[in-house]
C-alpha cells in the first residue's frame, strides 16, 4: 500500500467520517453555540481534509486554500458571538 | 464587543493580516489569490478590528473613508486600461516591463489592474460593513 | 523514511480529528462540547499540516504550513472563549454533574459587564439558577 | 460523481425557489443566495470537472505539462460569485429598510405599490 | 395643392404662438383662409368638367411607399368646395358665435386643422396619407367635440367618438396595408387598374371588411352611429361643419373612392345597403323622438348617411347621381338647420322644441334660412331637395332585388325626414313667441348671413340645377367609373311613379308633422328601450370590459412577490419539462461520469444536510450557520475539483456574508410560520419540478461532447504572453479583465446604494419629491 | 521610533517565510510592504513591546505542545470510554499578570490544554473565569494554573 | 485611435461615473459634469455612428486578444443605433434630473450610479461576449437597485423588493443559460456560439437554452407572464429614475432577445411561435392594466409592457419587415417613454400629485405645456404621422405576409386600447377642471423653483420631443435605418465575418 492510497482509503475516509458527526452536532444543537462551536470544528477539519488531499495529488497550492479557511473562519464566529451578545442585549 | 482577549488577539493579528492580504494580492499572478481575495482578507483584518475594539477606533486608524478607496481602486483600473490606447493598443490590452522585477515577477498594466480591485474590494467592504454597523 | 513519519503525522492528526468529532457528539454540555474540541481538532489539524510540511519538504510549502498552524492556534482559543461566554450569558445551563459555578452573579445584565466579585446588585446579574427550563 | 453534483444543483434551485417562494424577507434572502450558489455550481460542472489538476502553471515550466482543469468556468465563476457578493450585500441591507421602514417581515403586506392604482 | 392643404396646418401652428390677437375682432380673418382655398378650388371646376383630372406626387417615406400624392379629380373637387366653402361660413360664423370666447384662437385653430385634414384625405391619391389625414380628422374632431372640456359630458362624447372612429381608423389602416399586400402599391389610382386581381384575392372580403368598419364608424352607420349625437355637446360650428357637412362624410367619401376598386360585387353591394338601409330608418325613427333640436338634427344626419350608403350599395349610374346630389343638398340643408339651431341656442339659450316658438318676430332672417332649409330637406319642389329625392326614388325603383321593400323604407326614411326638417327649420319661427323670449336679442350679421346664403343656395341649385350638374354633379358619378354625360338634372320630369311617390311622401310628411309634435313623453317612450340600443350595449360592453380589465391585471398583478415568482418558475419548469420530454433524443449518457468518493459523499451529504437544515430550521441564526456549512461544502467541492482561487473566494464570501446577515438579522423579527402546509407542499413541489429539470438537464449537458479551445489557448498563451502562471487570474485580469473591471463596478455600486439606504434619510419635507 | 523598527523587521521575517523566498531583495521588500502597513495602522500598536516577545513565544511553543499533546490523551479516553468520571464547573481564579497582553496569552494557553477553557476575564482583569472539566479541589486547581503556566508567561514577559 | 472609436463612448461614461465619484458631496460640481459629459457623450456617440453608417461594422477586441478568445465589442448598425439612443434619453434624463432630483440624493451618489446605469447599457449594446453581456446586465441592474431606492421611501422600497427579487431570478436564469451554453459548445464570443450552435447536434438542448435565454431576458424586458416586477416598481422612484428606466432598461432586454434570436437561435419555428404567443399576450395584458390604472406612471407602465409586445411581436414574425418595424418601434419607444416618465415628473412638480383623479385644468392653466406633452403623448399612440404610427405600417403588412392573424388583432387591439388610455389620461389630466389637492407644505413647486431649475425639467421634455418630431416626420431616415439594421439582423452571417475575421494590428 502507498502512501497515497492509504491516505486515499484510511485516512479521508475516517476523516469523512469525523464530517459526519459535526454535522450531525450541528443539526442536534441543542443550543445556537453548538452549532457555531461544530461549523467551527468543522471549517478546522477542512483544513485537515484539504492538507491530506494536496499531499495525495501532490500540489501545494491547495494549502492556499486551507490558509484563507484558517483565517477567516475566526471571523465568522465572531460575527456570531457578536450577535448573540447583541441580540441578548437588545430584550 | 468588550472582551480583552479578543481585542488583544485582534490587534495582533491586524498587522499579520495586512501583510497576509498584500502577500495574496501580489501572487495572484502565479498563485491562487489575486486583487479580490486579498482586498478581502485586508478588509476583514480592519472588520475583525473593529469587532474588538469598537468601529470609532478602527475608523481612527484609516484616517480616510473607506469609501474613498472606491473611486482611487477604480481610475487605477481604469487607467491600466487605457494606458494601452494611448500607445494605439486595444483597451486593456497587456503592457509590461520588460524585465522582471524581483520578488514581484513580471510589472505590467494587469498588475495595476489588479491593485485597483484591491482597493475597490477593501473600499467597498469597509464601507458596506462600518455603514451597517454604524446604523445598526 | 520520510514516508514513514508523514504517515505517522497524518494518522495521529486525523485520529485526534475523530476524537473531536466523537467528543462533539459525546459531551453532555456546550462547555465541554466546545473545551475538547478546541485542542483536539486544534492539535489534529496541526500535525496533518505537520505532515503535510514534511511531504513536500520545501521552503515555501513548510512555511504555509507554519502559517496555518500559527492561525489556528491563534484564533481557535479565542473564538472558545466568545462562544463560551455567549453561552453562558444566553443561558446555556452547566451539565447537571457539575460541581461549581464561580461566575454565577458575576455578569451584568445587559451589558454584559464582568465583575470579579459578586457586588450587592444581584437581581442585575445574570443568574441560571434563577432562570426557568425552557 | 457529476450525477451526485447534479442532485445538488437540483436541489440548490429547488431550495432557493422554495425560499424565495416563502413570505419572510430573510428567507428570501437566504433562497437568493443558495440559488446563487446552484448557479454557480452548474457552470462548475458543465465546464467539466477535472480532479486535483489546477490550472496553474508549474513554478519550473512556461507551460503546462499535464492535464488542467479548464480555467474558464473558474474565472466566470469568480465573476459571478463577486457579482452575487454585491446583489446580495445589498439585497440584505434592502431588507433590513424594508423591514424598517414598512414595519413588517411579511412580504405578502408589501403590495401597496401593485394595489394603489 | 400641397401648399393648399398645410395653408391649414400652418395657420394652426401660427396659431399657437399669436393666438392672443386672434381672440377677438381679428377672428373673423381666419375665415380668408378657407374663402381663399374655395377660390382656389373654384377655379379647377372648368378643367375638372371638362374630364380633366389633376394629380401631383410630393415625396415623402418612399422607404414606406408613401408619398403626399393628390390627385383632383369630380369627387374630391366636390368634397374640397364643401370643405372649404362650408368651412368659409362656419369661419365666419363663428366669429360671432363665439365672440370674446377665452379659447376662440384654440377654436380656429382645431378648425383649420380639421380643415386642412379633411383637404388632405378627399385629395389624397395615397392609401397611407389618406389614413394619415383620416387620422387627423377624428383627432381634430376630438378636440373640438371637447371643446367644452370642462364639462364632464363633452369630454365623454370626445372620447366616445374618438374611441368609435379610432377603431374605424385602425381598421382602415389594416385595410390599406392589406390592399398594399394584395396590389404591391398604396396609389389608389393604380389600384383602380388592379380591379380585377384584387377582387379575385383570397384576401377581397376581408379587405373590404376593413374599409366598411373604417367608413361605418366615421359616416356613423349602425350600429356604431351613437358617437354622433354625442358629438352634439361641441359648439354648433362644429356640428355643423364637421358632423353634417364634412367629416362624417368622409366614410362616405372612401366608399364612393373605393366603388370602382370594390364595387359591383354582391358582398359590397349588399352589406352597404342593408347597413345604409337599416341606418337610414333607424335614426329615422329615432328622430321623431327628440326634443332637442341638435338631437333632432343628429339623428336626421344619420339617416341621410345611411341613405347615402344605401345609395353606393346599388351602384347603378342613377345611384350614382342620387348620392352626388345628394351630398350636396345635404350639405346645404343640414348645415342651415345646424346654423339656425345654434343662432336660437346662442339667443335663447334653449334646444328644447316643445319649448319653442314664434321666434319669427325677433330673428326674421333665421327664420327665412330655416324655412327655406326646411322646404329643401323635405324635398319639395323647388329647392334642390326635391331633385335628390326624385333621384333616389328613382335609383331605389331600379334595385335588383326586393325592390319593393326598399322604396317602402326609403319613402318612410324620407316622410321623416321630412318631419325632422320641419321640427327644426319651422317649428321654432311659427306659432306664439313665449313670454320668456320677448327680449331675446336678434343675432349679428355674421350669425345669420352664413345660414342665409347656404338656405338660398339650397333654392337656387333647385331651379337652376345646371349650375351644378356639369360642374360637379356628373364629374363625381364619372369618378365613381360610372358615365352619366346622357343625363340632365331637372326638376320636372314629366309624371311618373317617381312624382307620385314623392306627393306621397310630401303629404304624409306634412300631415305627421302637424299631428306628432315632438314631446318629453314620447322621449322618455323612447329611452325605454334605450337598454338594446348598440350606444347602451357598448357601454354596457365598455363596462364588463374594464371590469375584465381589471380583473386580468389583478390576477397577474396582485401583489404577491410569491405568485410572481411561481408564474416565472412555472413557466420556465412547462416549457422546459415541454421540451425536454417531449424529445426522446435527449439521452443522458452515464459512462463517462467519474466514481464517487467517501471524502466526495460525506462532502455531497453535509451538503444537502446543510441545504435541508437551512430551509426548514425555525431559527435564523441556525439558518444562517448552516448556510455557513453549505459554503464550507462548496469551497471543498472547489477544492477536490481543482479550483482552488474559486473556494477561496467562495469561502470569503460566504463568510462576509454570514457578517452581514449577523450585523442585520437581530434587527429584524423572528420566523415566523406564515404560510400553511397546503401552500408549503404546492411550493414544494414547484421547486422540485425546477430542481428535477435543472439536474436532468445538467446530465444532458454533460452527455454531450466538450470543446476545451477557449480553456487551451489561455493555458498555451497565460504565461509566454501575459506573463502570469495561474491562469484563472489571468484570465481574470488579462483576458477577460473588462468582465472584472465590471465586476468590481458592481461592488462599488452597491456599496454607495448600501450607504445610500443606510444613511440617506430625506426629511419628512423632502418626502416624495 | 525603535520599537515601529523592530515591528518592521519582525513583520518582515513573517513575510519572508509566508513568500518562502529567503533572497536579499524580497527581504527588502517585505520591510518596504510592512514599513507600509505599520504606516497604515500608526495607532494598532500601543503594546509596542509585543513583537520582542515573538522567539520566546516560539521556545514556549514547543513546551507547549507537549503539554498539549499529553493533556490530549486524557481527554481521548475519556471521550472514547463509555462512562463520564468528570467533575467539571466553572473556576474564579485570580490574576497576577496584568498586561492585557499577558491575560490574553494566559487565557489562551488554559483554552489549548484539555480540559479546561478560559470563558472571560473580568473587566476589573481581577480575575479569570475558567470552565473546567476534572476539579478536584478548586484551590489545587488554582495552583496548578498559577504555578504552571502563569509563572512561565509572567518569565516571558519580564 | 480611430480603431478604438467603437470603445469611446463606453470609455466616456466609464470615466464620468468615475469622475463623479471623486466628487462625492459637490453637487452642482456633479451636476455640470453631467451635463456636459452626456453632451460630448452624445457628440461622440453621433461621430461613431456616422462612422458606422458609412464604413460598416466595427469590431474592437479588448485586451488585443483575438476573437473568440478575448471579449469583442463589436459595433453594428443596431448596436451603434441604440448607443445613440442611449446617449439622446441619457443626455436628456441627466439634465432633467439636475433640475428634479433634490440634493439629499444627489448627495449620495445619484449621478455617478447613473452614469454607471448608462455604461451598462452602452456596454450591453456594444458587447460581442454573452458572458460579458451576462456582465453588463450586472451593472445595469445593480444600478437601477441603486437608483431605485435612493432616497429609500415606503413605496421605493417596497417596489424595489419585488424588483430586486425578479431581475436577480432574472439574472440567474440567464446565468444558467450561459452555463448550458458553455457546456455545450464551449464557447462565450457570441459570432463564434453561433458557428458552434449550429453545429450541435442534440438540438431539443439548443432549443432549452434558448427557452432559458428568452425567460431571462424575458423577464428584463417585461414580456408576459414574466412583467410582474416592472408595474410593481416603476412609479415609486422619482421620475427622472422612472424616465431612464421606462426608455431605456426593458429595451436592453428586448435588444438582447433580439441580438439572440437573430445571431445565436436561428430559425426554430418553435420558439418564434413561443416569442408570438408572448408578444400576444403582452400586448393584451400591457393593454388591459393600462386602462385600469389612475396613477399616470402606473399607466406609462403597463403601457411599456404593452409595447414591447410590438418589438417582440416583430422577432416573432421574423422576417426582414416585421424586425424592421420591431427596430423602428423600439426607436420610437425609447424616446417616447422617457419623455412621458419626465413629463410625469413635471406633472408632479406642478401639481404634486400622479393622480389622475386627483390632477386636471392642465391645459386651461398651462396651455404651451400641454401642447407640448401633447406631442409625445400622442406620438405614443401613433397618431400619424407621429412616430408611433409608421412601424406600425411594417407590423401590420409583416403579420398579413405571414397570415399572423392573431398578430394582428393584437397590435390593431393594443394600437387601439393606448389610444383610449391617453385619450383619457386627455381628458382628465388636462381637460378636467382643475381640482383640489391639499397644497403640501415646503413641497418644491413648479411655480416655487428657480428659473434655472425650470429650465433643466423643460428643456429636456422640448428636446426629446422635437426628436420624437423628427423620427415622424423624418420616418425616411429612421425606415431607412431600421430597413438597414433589420437586414444585416436576418443576415448573421456579415456579424460572424466581422467578428471572426478580424484582423489583430499588433
Ligand atoms: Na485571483
Ligand atoms: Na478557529
Amino acid at each position: 500500500m502507498t502512501l497515497t492510497d492509504y491516505l486515499y482509503y484510511v485516512i479521508l475516509p475516517i476523516l469523512a467520517f469525523s464530517v459526519l458527526l459535526i454535522v450531525y452536532r450541528f443539526i442536534k444543537g441543542p443550543s445556537i453555540a453548538d452549532k457555531i462551536i461544530a461549523l467551527d470544528v468543522l471549517i478546522t477539519t477542512g483544513i485537515g481534509i484539504i492538507g491530506v488531499y494536496s499531499i495525495i495529488h501532490g500540489r501545494s497550492t491547495f494549502l492556499d486554500t486551507a490558509m484563507i479557511l484558517a483565517l477567516i473562519a475566526f471571523l465568522s464566529t465572531v460575527a456570531f458571538s457578536y450577535y448573540l451578545e447583541k441580540r441578548n442585549r437588545k430584550k | 464587543m468588550s472582551t480583552l482577549i479578543l481585542r488583544t488577539a485582534s490587534n495582533y493579528l491586524l498587522p499579520v493580516l495586512l501583510v497576509f492580504s498584500i502577500f495574496i494580492l501580489l501572487r495572484g499572478h502565479y498563485l491562487p489569490g489575486g486583487g479580490f481575495v486579498g482586498g478581502l482578507i485586508a478588509a476583514i483584518a480592519f472588520v475583525l478590528h473593529a469587532f474588538a475594539n469598537g468601529l470609532d477606533n478602527t475608523k481612527g486608524l484609516l484616517r480616510f473613508h473607506p469609501g474613498f478607496l472606491m473611486p482611487v481602486g477604480l481610475a487605477l483600473a481604469f487607467f491600466s486600461g487605457m494606458a494601452p490606447v494611448l500607445v494605439d493598443q486595444s483597451f486593456m490590452t497587456g503592457l509590461w516591463f520588460p524585465q522582471p522585477f524581483p520578488v514581484i515577477g513580471n510589472v505590467g498594466s494587469a498588475l495595476f489592474f489588479d491593485i485597483g480591485v484591491y482597493l475597490v474590494v477593501i473600499g467597498v467592504t469597509l464601507t458596506i460593513i462600518f455603514t451597517i454597523s454604524e446604523s445598526a | 523514511m520520510s514516508s514513514v513519519i508523514i504517515v505517522i503525522l497524518v494518522t495521529l492528526g486525523t485520529l485526534f480529528v475523530l476524537l473531536s468529532a466523537i467528543g462533539l457528539v459525546r459531551m453532555p454540555d456546550t462547555y465541554m462540547r466546545i473545551s475538547v474540541n478546541t485542542k483536539a481538532a486544534t492539535l489534529g489539524v496541526g500535525l496533518i499540516l505537520v505532515g503535510t510540511a514534511v511531504f513536500f519538504n520545501d521552503l515555501s510549502t513548510t512555511s504555509r504550513a507554519l502559517v496555518i498552524i500559527l492561525f489556528v492556534f491563534l484564533t481557535a482559543p479565542v473564538s472558545a472563549h466568545l462562544i463560551g461566554r455567549a453561552s453562558y450569558f444566553m443561558g446555556v445551563r452547566l451539565w447537571k454533574g457539575s460541581i461549581m459555578d464561580d461566575l454565577r452573579g458575576k455578569y451584568q445584565k445587559n451589558s454584559y459587564i464582568l465583575k470579579s466579585e459578586i457586588d450587592d446588585t444581584p437581581e442585575d446579574n445574570i443568574d441560571h439558577s434563577k432562570m426557568k427550563d425552557k | 460523481m457529476e450525477i451526485l453534483l447534479a442532485i445538488i444543483i437540483g436541489i440548490l434551485y429547488a431550495a432557493g425557489i422554495y425560499m424565495m417562494l416563502r413570505r419572510s424577507l430573510v428567507k428570501l434572502i437566504i433562497g437568493i443566495i443558495l440559488l446563487g450558489n446552484g448557479a454557480n455550481l452548474l457552470i462548475f460542472l458543465l465546464g467539466r470537472i477535472t480532479e486535483g489538476a489546477p490550472p496553474i502553471i508549474p513554478e519550473e515550466s512556461k507551460v503546462f505539462l499535464e492535464a488542467y482543469a479548464d480555467p474558464v468556468p473558474q474565472a466566470l465563476i469568480l465573476t459571478a460569485i463577486v457579482i452575487s457578493f454585491g446583489l446580495q450585500s445589498f439585497a440584505i441591507i434592502l431588507v433590513k429598510r424594508a423591514h424598517k421602514v414598512v414595519k413588517t417581515d411579511d412580504l405578502d403586506e408589501m403590495n401597496a405599490t401593485d394595489e394603489d392604482s | 395643392m400641397l401648399a393648399a392643404i398645410l395653408l391649414g396646418f400652418l395657420f394652426a401652428i401660427f396659431l399657437v404662438f399669436t393666438g392672443k390677437f386672434f381672440r377677438g375682432k381679428l377672428a373673423i380673418l381666419s375665415a380668408l383662409i378657407p374663402a381663399g382655398l374655395f377660390a382656389y378650388f373654384a377655379s379647377f371646376i372648368p378643367q375638372i368638367s371638362s374630364g380633366e383630372i389633376i394629380s401631383k406626387t410630393y415625396q415623402w417615406v418612399p422607404a414606406f411607399g408613401v408619398d403626399l400624392s393628390f390627385k383632383l379629380d369630380g369627387l374630391s373637387l366636390l368634397f374640397s368646395l364643401m370643405i372649404t366653402g362650408i368651412g368659409f361660413l362656419v369661419f365666419a360664423y363663428t366669429a360671432s358665435y363665439l365672440r370674446g370666447h377665452k379659447y376662440l384662437d384654440r377654436f380656429y385653430g382645431y378648425l383649420s386643422l380639421f380643415m386642412a385634414a379633411m383637404l388632405g384625405l378627399v385629395l389624397s391619391d395615397n392609401l397611407i396619407s389618406l389614413f394619415v389625414f383620416w387620422e387627423l380628422t377624428s383627432i381634430s374632431s376630438f378636440f373640438l367635440i371637447g371643446f367644452n372640456n370642462t364639462n364632464p359630458a363633452s369630454r365623454k362624447s370626445a372620447l366616445t367618438a374618438l374611441g368609435i372612429t379610432g377603431f374605424g381608423g385602425f381598421s382602415l389602416l389594416a385595410g390599406a396595408l392589406l390592399l398594399g399586400s394584395i396590389s404591391g402599391t398604396y396609389s389608389i389610382s393604380e389600384m383602380l387598374s388592379m380591379k380585377e386581381a384584387i377582387a379575385g384575392s383570397e384576401y377581397y372580403i376581408l379587405a373590404v371588411v376593413f374599409i366598411f368598419v373604417a367608413a361605418f364608424t366615421k359616416s356613423a352607420q349602425f350600429p356604431f352611429h351613437f358617437w354622433l349625437p354625442g358629438a352634439m355637446k361641441a359648439p354648433t360650428p362644429v356640428s355643423t361643419y364637421l358632423h353634417s357637412a364634412t367629416m362624417v362624410k368622409a366614410g362616405i367619401y372612401l366608399l364612393m373612392r373605393f366603388t370602382p376598386v370594390f364595387g359591383d360585387q354582391e358582398f359590397w353591394n349588399t352589406t352597404l345597403i342593408i347597413v345604409g338601409g337599416i341606418t337610414m330608418v333607424y335614426s329615422a325613427i329615432h328622430a321623431l323622438f327628440r326634443t332637442d333640436l341638435k338631437g333632432v338634427l343628429a339623428y336626421s344626419t344619420i339617416s341621410a348617411l345611411g341613405i347615402l350608403v344605401f345609395l353606393i350599395g346599388l351602384g347603378t349610374k342613377a345611384a350614382f347621381l342620387a348620392a352626388a346630389v345628394f351630398i350636396i343638398v345635404h350639405a346645404l340643408y343640414k348645415a342651415t338647420l345646424f346654423l339656425v339651431t345654434g343662432i336660437i341656442d346662442h339667443q335663447t339659450g334653449i334646444r328644447d322644441v316643445t319649448k319653442l316658438g314664434g321666434l319669427r318676430k325677433i330673428m326674421m332672417p333665421v327664420a327665412i334660412a330655416g324655412i327655406l332649409a326646411a322646404i329643401s330637406s323635405a324635398g319639395i319642389p323647388p329647392s334642390v331637395g326635391f331633385l335628390g329625392k326624385e333621384l333616389t326614388y328613382e335609383a331605389s325603383m331600379h334595385a335588383e332585388t326586393f325592390t319593393i321593400i326598399i322604396v317602402i323604407a326609403i319613402v318612410l326614411t324620407k316622410i321623416l325626414l321630412l318631419w325632422a326638417g320641419f321640427v327644426a327649420g319651422i317649428k321654432p319661427f311659427v306659432g306664439k313667441l313665449p313670454e320668456a323670449h320677448k327680449d331675446v336679442n336678434p343675432p349679428g350679421f355674421l350669425m345669420w348671413a352664413p345660414a342665409i346664403i347656404l338656405a338660398v343656395l339650397g333654392i337656387l341649385f333647385g331651379i337652376f340645377p345646371m349650375l351644378i350638374e356639369s360642374a360637379l354633379v356628373k364629374p363625381v358619378v364619372s369618378s365613381l367609373g360610372a358615365d352619366a354625360s346622357d343625363y340632365h338634372l331637372a326638376l320636372w320630369h314629366g309624371f311618373n311613379t317617381v312624382l307620385l311617390l314623392s306627393a306621397i311622401t310630401i303629404a304624409v310628411g306634412i300631415f305627421l308633422y302637424f299631428f306628432l309634435k315632438p314631446s318629453a313623453k314620447l322621449e322618455s317612450r323612447i329611452g325605454k328601450l334605450e337598454f338594446i340600443s348598440p350606444k347602451s350595449i357598448t357601454e354596457k360592453g365598455t363596462h364588463y370590459f374594464s371590469v375584465f380589465s381589471a380583473f386580468w391585471t389583478n390576477v397577474f398583478q396582485n401583489g404577491y412577490l410569491r405568485n410572481y415568482v411561481t408564474t416565472i418558475v412555472l413557466f420556465l419548469v412547462v416549457l422546459v419539462g415541454y421540451v425536454m420530454f417531449g424529445n426522446p433524443t435527449v439521452l443522458i449518457d452515464y459512462r463517462q461520469l467519474s466514481e464517487v468518493t467517501a471524502y466526495e459523499l460525506a462532502v455531497v451529504i453535509i451538503l444537502i444536510a446543510g441545504v435541508f437544515y437551512t430551509v426548514f430550521t425555525k431559527s435564523r441564526l441556525a439558518a444562517v450557520a448552516a448556510m455557513g456549512v453549505v459554503g464550507l461544502a462548496i469551497c471543498l467541492i472547489f477544492v477536490f475539483y481543482s479550483a482552488p482561487d474559486l473556494a477561496m473566494t467562495q469561502f470569503s464570501i460566504d463568510t462576509l456574508t454570514v457578517i452581514l446577515f449577523v450585523l442585520v438579522l437581530y434587527r429584524l423579527p423572528k420566523y415566523l410560520t406564515l404560510s400553511d402546509y397546503k401552500m408549503r407542499v404546492r411550493d414544494g413541489i414547484l421547486s422540485a419540478a425546477l430542481g428535477t429539470v435543472v439536474c436532468l438537464l445538467a446530465l444532458q449537458v454533460l452527455a454531450e461532447p466538450t470543446n476545451t479551445e477557449l480553456g487551451d489557448f489561455y493555458a498555451k498563451n497565460a504565461y509566454i504572453l501575459a506573463h502570469g502562471k495561474n491562469v484563472v487570474n489571468v484570465i481574470l485580469v488579462d483576458f477577460r479583465g473588462i468582465d472584472t473591471f465590471m465586476e468590481i463596478s458592481v461592488l462599488a455600486i452597491a456599496a454607495i446604494g448600501v450607504f445610500g439606504l443606510l444613511k440617506l434619510r430625506l426629511k419628512s419635507t423632502d418626502r416624495s419629491q | 521610533m525603535k520599537s515601529r523598527f523592530v515591528s518592521n523587521l519582525l513583520l518582515t521575517f513573517v513575510w519572508v517565510a509566508l513568500t518562502g523566498d529567503f533572497g536579499f531583495q524580497n527581504y527588502v521588500f517585505g520591510f518596504v510592504v510592512n514599513f507600509f502597513i505599520l504606516w497604515v495602522i500608526t495607532r494598532g500598536n500601543s503594546d509596542a513591546r509585543y513583537f520582542t516577545i515573538i522567539p520566546k513565544l516560539i521556545a514556549f511553543f514547543f513546551f507547549f505542545l507537549w503539554e498539549l499533546f499529553k493533556a490530549n490523551l486524557q481527554v481521548a479516553y475519556e471521550v472514547i470510554t463509555p462512562n463520564f468520571r468528570m467533575k467539571p464547573g466553572i473556576v474564579k481564579v485570580p490574576l497576577s499578570v496584568k498586561s492585557n497582553l499577558g491575560i490574553t496569552f494566559l487565557a489562551n494557553m488554559i483554552s489549548l490544554t484539555p480540559g479546561t477553557l478560559s470563558l472571560d476575564v473580568s473587566n476589573d482583569k481581577k480575575v479569570l473565569y475558567v470552565h473546567s472539566m476534572y476539579i478536584t479541589d478548586r484551590e489545587e486547581f488554582i495552583k496548578g494554573i498559577k504555578n504552571g503556566f502563569e509563572k512561565r508567561i509572567l518569565e516571558i514577559l519580564r | 485611435m480611430t480603431q478604438q472609436l467603437i470603445l469611446y463612448p463606453l470609455l466616456l461614461q466609464l470615466l464620468l461615473a468615475i469622475l463623479l465619484m471623486f466628487f462625492w458631496k459637490k453637487i452642482n460640481t456633479q451636476r455640470i459634469i453631467s451635463m456636459l459629459g452626456s453632451l460630448v457623450h452624445l457628440a461622440v456617440s453621433i461621430g461613431v455612428f456616422a462612422y458606422i453608417w458609412n464604413n460598416g461594422t466595427q469590431t474592437v477586441q479588448a485586451g488585443s486578444w483575438e476573437a473568440p478568445f478575448g471579449i469583442t465589442f463589436i459595433a453594428d448598425t443596431f448596436a451603434i443605433t441604440m448607443v445613440l439612443l442611449t446617449s439622446i434619453a441619457g443626455l436628456a434624463v441627466s439634465i432633467f434630473s439636475s433640475g428634479s432630483v433634490i440634493g439629499d440624493r444627489l448627495r449620495f451618489g445619484y449621478f455617478p450610479i447613473f452614469h454607471f446605469l448608462l455604461l451598462g447599457l452602452t456596454g450591453a449594446f456594444l458587447t460581442g461576449d454573452i458572458f460579458n453581456l451576462y456582465v453588463w446586465f450586472e451593472i445595469i441592474i445593480i444600478s437601477s437597485f441603486v437608483l431605485i431606492t435612493i432616497g429609500g421611501e415606503k413605496a421605493q422600497l417596497e417596489g424595489a423588493v419585488k424588483y430586486f427579487t425578479l431581475n436577480f431570478l432574472a439574472s440567474m436564469i440567464f446565468l444558467t443559460a450561459i452555463a448550458v451554453l458553455y457546456g455545450l459548445t464551449g464557447s462565450l464570443n457570441m459570432a463564434d456560439l453561433a458557428n458552434k450552435v449550429a453545429a450541435v447536434e442534440n438540438r431539443a438542448l439548443v432549443e432549452i437554452t434558448a427557452i432559458l435565454f428568452l425567460i431571462g431576458f424575458g423577464i428584463k424586458s417585461a414580456v408576459f407572464p414574466l412583467y410582474f416586477w416592472l408595474p410593481a416598481s416603476y412609479h415609486t422612484p422619482p421620475s427622472a429614475v422612472s424616465a431612464i428606466f421606462g426608455g431605456l432598461l426593458t429595451k436592453v432586454g428586448v435588444y438582447a432577445l433580439i441580438r439572440v434570436f437573430t445571431l445565436i437561435f436561428v430559425g426554430d419555428a418553435f420558439l418564434d411561435q413561443i416569442l408570438l404567443v408572448l408578444a400576444i399576450f403582452t400586448l393584451f395584458s400591457g393593454a388591459l392594466g393600462a386602462l385600469v390604472q389612475n396613477n399616470i406612471r402606473k399607466v406609462f407602465s403597463y403601457l411599456i409592457i404593452c409595447h414591447i409586445g410590438y418589438m417582440i411581436i416583430g422577432l416573432g414574425m421574423f422576417t426582414e419587415v416585421a424586425i424592421a418595424g420591431a427596430i423602428f418601434y423600439l426607436v420610437h419607444d425609447i424616446l417616447v417613454k422617457t419623455n412621458l416618465f419626465m413629463i410625469s415628473g413635471l406633472i408632479y412638480r406642478i401639481k404634486g400629485s400622479n393622480s389622475m383623479r386627483a390632477l386636471g385644468g392642465f391645459y386651461a392653466n398651462y396651455p404651451k405645456l400641454s401642447l407640448l406633452m401633447f406631442i409625445p403623448l400622442f406620438s405614443l399612440v401613433g397618431i400619424p404621422p407621429l412616430s408611433g404610427f409608421w412601424p406600425k405600417i411594417s407590423l401590420i403588412t409583416a403579420s398579413f405576409e405571414t397570415g399572423s392573424y392573431w398578430s394582428l388583432a393584437a397590435i390593431i387591439f393594443a394600437s387601439f386600447i393606448t389610444l383610449v388610455v391617453i385619450a383619457k389620461l386627455w381628458a382628465e389630466v388636462f381637460w378636467k377642471d382643475a381640482q383640489e389637492i391639499p397644497v403640501k407644505p415646503k413641497f418644491r413647486y413648479y411655480h416655487k423653483i428657480k428659473n434655472i431649475k425650470r429650465i433643466q425639467i423643460v428643456v429636456p421634455i422640448v428636446f426629446l420631443s422635437m426628436v420624437t418630431l423628427y423620427v415622424g416626420f423624418g420616418a425616411e431616415h429612421i425606415q431607412t435605418l431600421a430597413t438597414r439594421i433589420s437586414s444585416e439582423l436576418m443576415n448573421n452571417q456579415q456579424y460572424i465575418d466581422a467578428v471572426l475575421n478580424t484582423q489583430i494590428s499588433e
